[in-house]
């Protein structure tokens, strides 16, 4: 019998099978209400969480802070009191020292509040970077449906690591946004194996934007996260400056192509259509990660 | 004597190819030369075929068709109108009259024409009827197909989709008609024959390969829990009760809960072997883990589904394959097949009203009736006997002059649609006055509620096949039918009876418990799981692919 | 060279270099010295200008330690494009935004001003980063402007301008912008902009005051009373 | 929007000791959530819907009717935000979150 994929997970589900057992401890759960006061104008219906999940919790006996998405809720959309829940669990993770862990579902910003979730998700930059650098572990897992796009997508890549299935996607405009300003021609929205292909877990990984990449279950993506959890990956100028170069190299290596294909057949992908098959962690296996690929 | 009937059939022929020998090399036309061709062998008056069903399309005929200015007074027949190309034709004012099956693709388009006067209905069909008429009156005068490979001489290669081009030919080339065939490519060696070329005029190679639905295709991912309850229900309550052997699956996410269920739950409940062995569907990826476990006999199909090539081929103990080792399918043959040979047909609809009718029209569009009602219905013909079919006959009425045995025939709906549209009506959706006139007194029912054996939803399964009146069915009907406004109207007095007689049951009878029905019971999760038990045979259309 | 360089810069805006509309270099804002980075004429940021920016950032901690960073913000979001999504346009944003934090950790202030567009993700990759936000009373900041808005959520444009009376995060503007929190002072196009920059860096400390400006301001009244909420229980 | 109060008498439920809230389901697309509290009398439940798909009250009362009358939830105040949910998943959220308080 086939087990539930990370994936199709609803959040606190997510949450309840990452976590050690019973150990979540919910911060301003739903009780308290702390919901958002735009979608109500807009008759739009409301969510005790307002789509975001915190609380404090222990992975393999370590304490962590975590938050989760609920990609259902207004498509993980990031407004004023969702990013401010996240800023203070941030800075509870930097005032503690605790790593901080976020499951990312959400196309980014909440358009229907505006501003305020933009310079919300700003603070939640600054907040993420002083963490990183008072040496604090500050992991992000994608590995929804939705993936980490937008403002989220920019966050996840803030972080100082991540944890990617093949399931997720990393990005800042999304397939049909790409559609819409390049044409269907170029870029058909409807294509899902391209969009994978172009944002999808694998490449991410190839490319050394994934940390980890790992199967779609639950238990895989804890285990990655375990394995993150003593990196906490400060900013330095020398970590910056080794990034720049590989990041010009990677500009000048791959960008006149569309075709992920060849960033796959450069990083010594042979059979393509296995290794598109492959489990995120099968996938990891037969490409160990190098210090990074480019 | 003069008019006394003798060859002009066969003359006028000879007369039609005479007209265009010169834009032929043997029967191999350029794709320049199509529309050309087209104006000049069709002539006015013309039953004119043009091959289309709801996967595969002449589409490169019909565009080039479409492109005629001065063609008129054509008696258009074919199964689906499909394409804008189709509906061009009577924007032109081409047509003099229509005989079709299935419109749903173009079904807010045509109701237009019909509203502008611009739709002439002959008749609304479901396939086999239309298939039938070709051979009695209305066998066509040109027909316009579609294949998958030619070859000089005009032999035709069908590929998985053989579909209903065997069954357009055959009437036309034997009434001295004009067999006109769009290929994707032309081919030294065919790797088998599916059409002679004896029964070919002219050969086309289309500038692009035709159009093919995967219609058949349901993703794992998207089956919901509600959908995993009702498959379990359906599998207690239907499936294991009478023992089906041989049945025909529709194509929604209920059935493919129940196909991904077989080798899960199925098999916890020990129906293996027991049920489910012949089937008569098209290629279903869903069917992809029963099959691989040995659930599964044989499959035979009215079309093939993109992607199943491989699978099919590599799987020729299960299907049907030609001597070249690829897929054969044939839509009448096995809407034959599901009509008489099968014990069971499970379908779906958007509407079910208090008599058990069932219909897929929505407001103002004209949909049709394509291949549901063929198997949708009791086959009187039948007399070869089977526990299920004389399981059921004996529930339904036993009596003298009644027929035996009864065919399952059931319906499998959620209560309500998406956007809490109720499923269940007093009366199905009013259609407007020039629909329901050019449908000319025929309701636009798909399947009977006379027909109807089971109904099944999330609520309950109601063995309308054992309601002794037309009162008692609408109240079986009521007590599974929810919290719609039908269902509310049910008398708990009423419920409780038919529960007593076992004509109504809810998941608990069933001994299905709905905190158990979850996703996680299903053998696949996603279409990569599916095609990891196919061992990557199965080649997913990209709009599937999502890793 | 644009107005916008000499109003603030003088003379020594003729040191700037401008390429694709990506401005980097170093001037004077009256007597103080800064390195530049930042966009002009509204034009789309992608991969080579994050890059473009980063590099000049990490020439400014190496070369000229402490220096003010100045950024100037015009630019009406990231370009959707497929490749620059194939090679990792939010690892080439957060890489500008590392570089920026290497600064700071190494005592360069981050001074941001809007003259211009700043819009989405062109506004958050750099400007939204820095340790004071300002803004030209004529620049367009926001999220997105109210029609993109009714456009995407299916909402009416009436019904979005009536809410954004009492709701200013769905206003475009510097104004509606300030009220949130989100820039500290909005400035006259015409002003005195050098004595207002140059004070803005005098003042500017690595605070983050953002949410307390929206509470203050009353623009954002929930973001931070909940953040503290937030703390508060999780150091129960 | 629509919203409506009701409460439908209901065998007492009894509260597991810690619990104090239980929650099942999310907001979105034919979804809802149900978050379920300690309410003020003991043999009745009460209902606060609020729902974007105005117009179903009579279906919506007669489920939590049934449902109040078949399991004991009895002070227990149930807040729902539903977008569009068919009464089977209703049903089902109501279920799961009542299991959580009776199979803690």
């Amino acid at each position: 019998m086939s087990r539930v994929p990370y994936h199709e997970l609803k959040a606190r589900e997510r949450i309840a099978a990452i976590c050690d057992r019973g150990s979540f401890n919910e911060i301003l759960p739903p009780p308290e209400r702390v919901m958002s006061v735009f979608l109500p104008e807009l008759g739009i219906p409301v969510s005790f969480d307002d789509g975001l999940i915190i609380g404090r919790a222990s992975l393999n006996g370590s304490p962590v802070y975590l938050a989760a998405q609920v990609g259902q809720f207004v498509g993980g959309s990031v407004g004023e009191v969702h990013s401010a829940k996240l800023v203070g669990l941030i800075e509870s993770a930097a005032r503690d020292k605790i790593p901080f862990v976020m499951l990312i579902e959400s196309g980014g910003v909440r358009l229907h509040e505006g501003s305020s979730g933009e310079i919300g998700i700003a603070e939640s930059m600054r907040a993420v970077f002083a963490c990183r650098t008072l040496g604090v572990a500050t992991i992000a897992v994608i590995g929804s449906d939705i993936g980490a796009y937008g403002g989220m997508g920019i966050f996840s890549a803030c972080c100082g690591s991540r944890v990617m299935t093949e399931h997720g996607r990393l990005g800042v405009s999304g397939p049909i946004v790409i559609e819409k300003w390049m044409g269907k021609q170029a870029f058909d929205s409807s294509d899902r194996a391209l969009i994978w292909k172009t944002s999808g877990g694998k490449t991410r990984y190839l490319l050394g934007d994934a940390d980890v990449l790992v199967d779609d279950s639950t238990d895989a993506v804890r285990a990655g996260i375990i394995s993150l959890l003593g990196q906490p990956a400060p900013v330095t100028l020398g970590s910056v400056s080794a990034d720049q170069q590989r990041l010009e190299a990677r500009l000048v290596q791959f960008g006149k192509t569309t075709n992920p294909d060849d960033i796959w057949t450069a990083s010594g992908v042979t059979d393509i259509a296995a290794a598109s098959l492959a489990s995120g962690g099968e996938f990891a296996n037969s490409y160990p990660k190098k210090s990074s690929a480019q | 004597m003069a008019d006394a009937p003798s060859d002009t059939r066969r003359r006028n022929k000879a007369a039609r190819i005479a007209r265009v020998q010169s834009l032929a090399n043997g029967k191999i036309v350029p794709h320049e030369k199509t529309a050309d061709l087209l104006g000049q062998v069709i002539e006015p008056g013309d039953i004119l075929c043009l091959e289309g069903d709801n996967q595969k399309q002449a589409d490169f005929l019909a565009n080039q068709l479409a492109s005629l200015d001065s063609l008129r007074d054509i008696h258009l027949v074919m199964s689906c109108i499909t394409l804008p190309d189709h509906v061009a034709l009577f924007k032109k004012g081409m047509v003099k009259q229509v005989d079709f099956c299935y419109a749903a693709p173009q079904g807010t388009a045509v109701a237009e024409l019909l509203a502008a006067g611009q739709f002439p209905i002959g008749a609304i069909h479901t396939y086999n009827e239309l298939y039938a008429r070709y051979y009695i009156d209305l066998t066509p005068r040109v027909a316009l197909i579609a294949a998958v490979q030619a070859d000089r001489a005009g032999n035709l290669f069908l590929g998985a989709n053989t579909e209903e081009t065997p069954a357009i030919v055959e009437p036309t080339a034997f009434s001295d008609g004009v067999v006109i065939a769009q290929v994707n490519e032309i081919v030294d060696t065919l790797p088998r024959v599916d059409i002679p070329a004896d029964q070919v005029d002219f050969v086309i190679q289309a500038p692009y390969p035709f159009h093919l639905t995967a219609l058949f295709t349901r993703d794992p991912a998207a089956i919901t829990d509600v959908q995993v309850l009702i498959a379990m229900m359906a599998l207690r309550g239907i499936y294991a009760e009478y023992e089906v052997q041989s049945l025909n699956h529709g194509i929604g996410f209920n059935t493919a809960a129940i196909e991904l269920l077989l080798p899960t739950y199925g098999e916890e409940l020990g129906l293996k072997g027991k049920i489910c062995k012949y089937w008569m569907v098209n290629p279903l990826p869903t069917m992809i883990p029963a099959i691989e476990s040995g659930w599964v006999d044989t499959v035979f199909s009215v079309g093939g589904e993109v992607g199943m090539e491989r699978y099919t081929a590599a799987r020729s103990d299960i299907y049907f394959t030609g001597r070249d080792g690829s897929f054969h399918s044939n839509r009448p043959m096995g809407q034959l097949a599901g009509h008489y040979a099968v014990d069971m047909f499970v379908g779906a609809s958007l509407q079910v009203d208090i008599h058990g009718n069932s219909s897929t029209v929505s407001k103002n569009r004209i949909t049709g009736f394509g291949g549901a009602p063929n198997m949708g219905c009791q086959p009187a013909g039948r007399r070869h006997p089977s526990k299920a079919w004389l399981k059921a006959g004996r529930e339904a009425n036993p009596g003298p002059g009644s027929i035996p045995g009864r065919k399952l025939v059931v319906q499998i709906v959620e209560t309500f649609q998406a956007g809490r549209v109720p499923t269940f009506v007093d009366s199905l959706d009013a259609q407007d006055p020039s629909i329901m006139s050019a449908m000319q007194g025929v309701p636009p029912i798909m399947i009977y509620g006379d027909d109807v054996t089971h109904l099944l939803t999330e609520e309950g399964l109601a063995n309308l096949g054992a309601c002794r009146t037309p009162e008692e069915r609408t109240a079986a009907i009521r007590a599974v039918a929810g919290y719609t406004p039908v269902g509310l109207q049910r008398s708990a007095a009423e419920t409780a009876a038919l529960r007593a007689r076992g004509i109504v049951k809810f998941p608990e009878d069933l001994g299905v418990s709905p905190a158990q029905a979850n996703r996680g019971l299903l053998a696949a999760q996603d279409i990569k799981d599916l095609v990891r038990w196919s061992g990557g045979l199965y080649d997913p259309p990209s709009q599937f692919i999502d890793w | 060279m644009s107005p916008i360089l000499s109003q603030f810069f003088g003379d020594s805006a003729a040191n700037l270099s401008v390429t694709n509309q990506i401005l980097t270099g170093y001037a004077s804002v009256g007597s103080t010295e800064v390195a530049v980075i930042g966009t002009v004429d509204g034009t789309y940021v992608n991969d080579a200008a994050a890059l473009q920016l980063a590099a000049h950032v990490l020439d400014c901690v190496q070369s000229k330690p402490g220096l003010p960073i100045v950024m100037l913000v015009d630019s009406a979001g990231q370009e959707p494009n497929r490749t620059a999504e194939m090679l990792g346009l939010p690892v080439y944003f957060a890489h500008l935004l590392s570089c920026l934090q290497v600064a700071r950790d190494a005592g360069h202030k981050l001074i941001a001003v809007a003259t211009g567009k700043a819009i989405g993700g062109a506004f958050l990759c750099y400007g939204m980063f820095a340790d004071s936000i300002y803004a030209l009373d004529s620049a367009q900041l926001g999220l997105m402007p109210v029609e993109a808005m009714a456009a995407v959520t299916k909402i009416p444009v009436a019904t979005l301008e009536e809410l954004s009376k009492r709701m200013p995060a769905l206003e475009f503007g510097a104004k509606p912008f300030a009220l949130l929190g989100g820039v500290q002072e909005v400035w006259p196009a015409d002003g005195a902009l050098p004595d207002l920059l140059e004070k803005a860096i005098a003042s500017a400390t690595t605070e983050d005051n953002r949410a307390l400006l929206g509470k203050e301001r009353g623009g954002r009244t929930l973001a931070y009373d909940v953040r503290q909420r937030v703390l508060a229980e999780s150091a129960k | 929007m629509e919203k409506f109060q009701k409460s439908f008498p209901s065998a007492p439920l009894a509260w597991p000791s810690g619990k104090t809230w239980s929650l099942a389901g999310v907001v979105g697309s034919a979804n809802l959530e149900v978050l379920m509290e300690p309410g003020a009398a003991a043999d009745s439940a009460e209902f606060d819907v609020q729902t974007s798909f105005p117009g179903y009250q009579d279906s919506w009362l007669a489920a939590l009717s049934d449902f109040s009358t078949h399991y004991a939830l009895g002070g227990t105040k149930v807040t729902i935000h539903d977008q569009g949910a068919a009464p089977v998943v209703i049903t089902m959220r109501l279920r799961q979150a009542l299991d959580q308080l009776i199979h803690p």
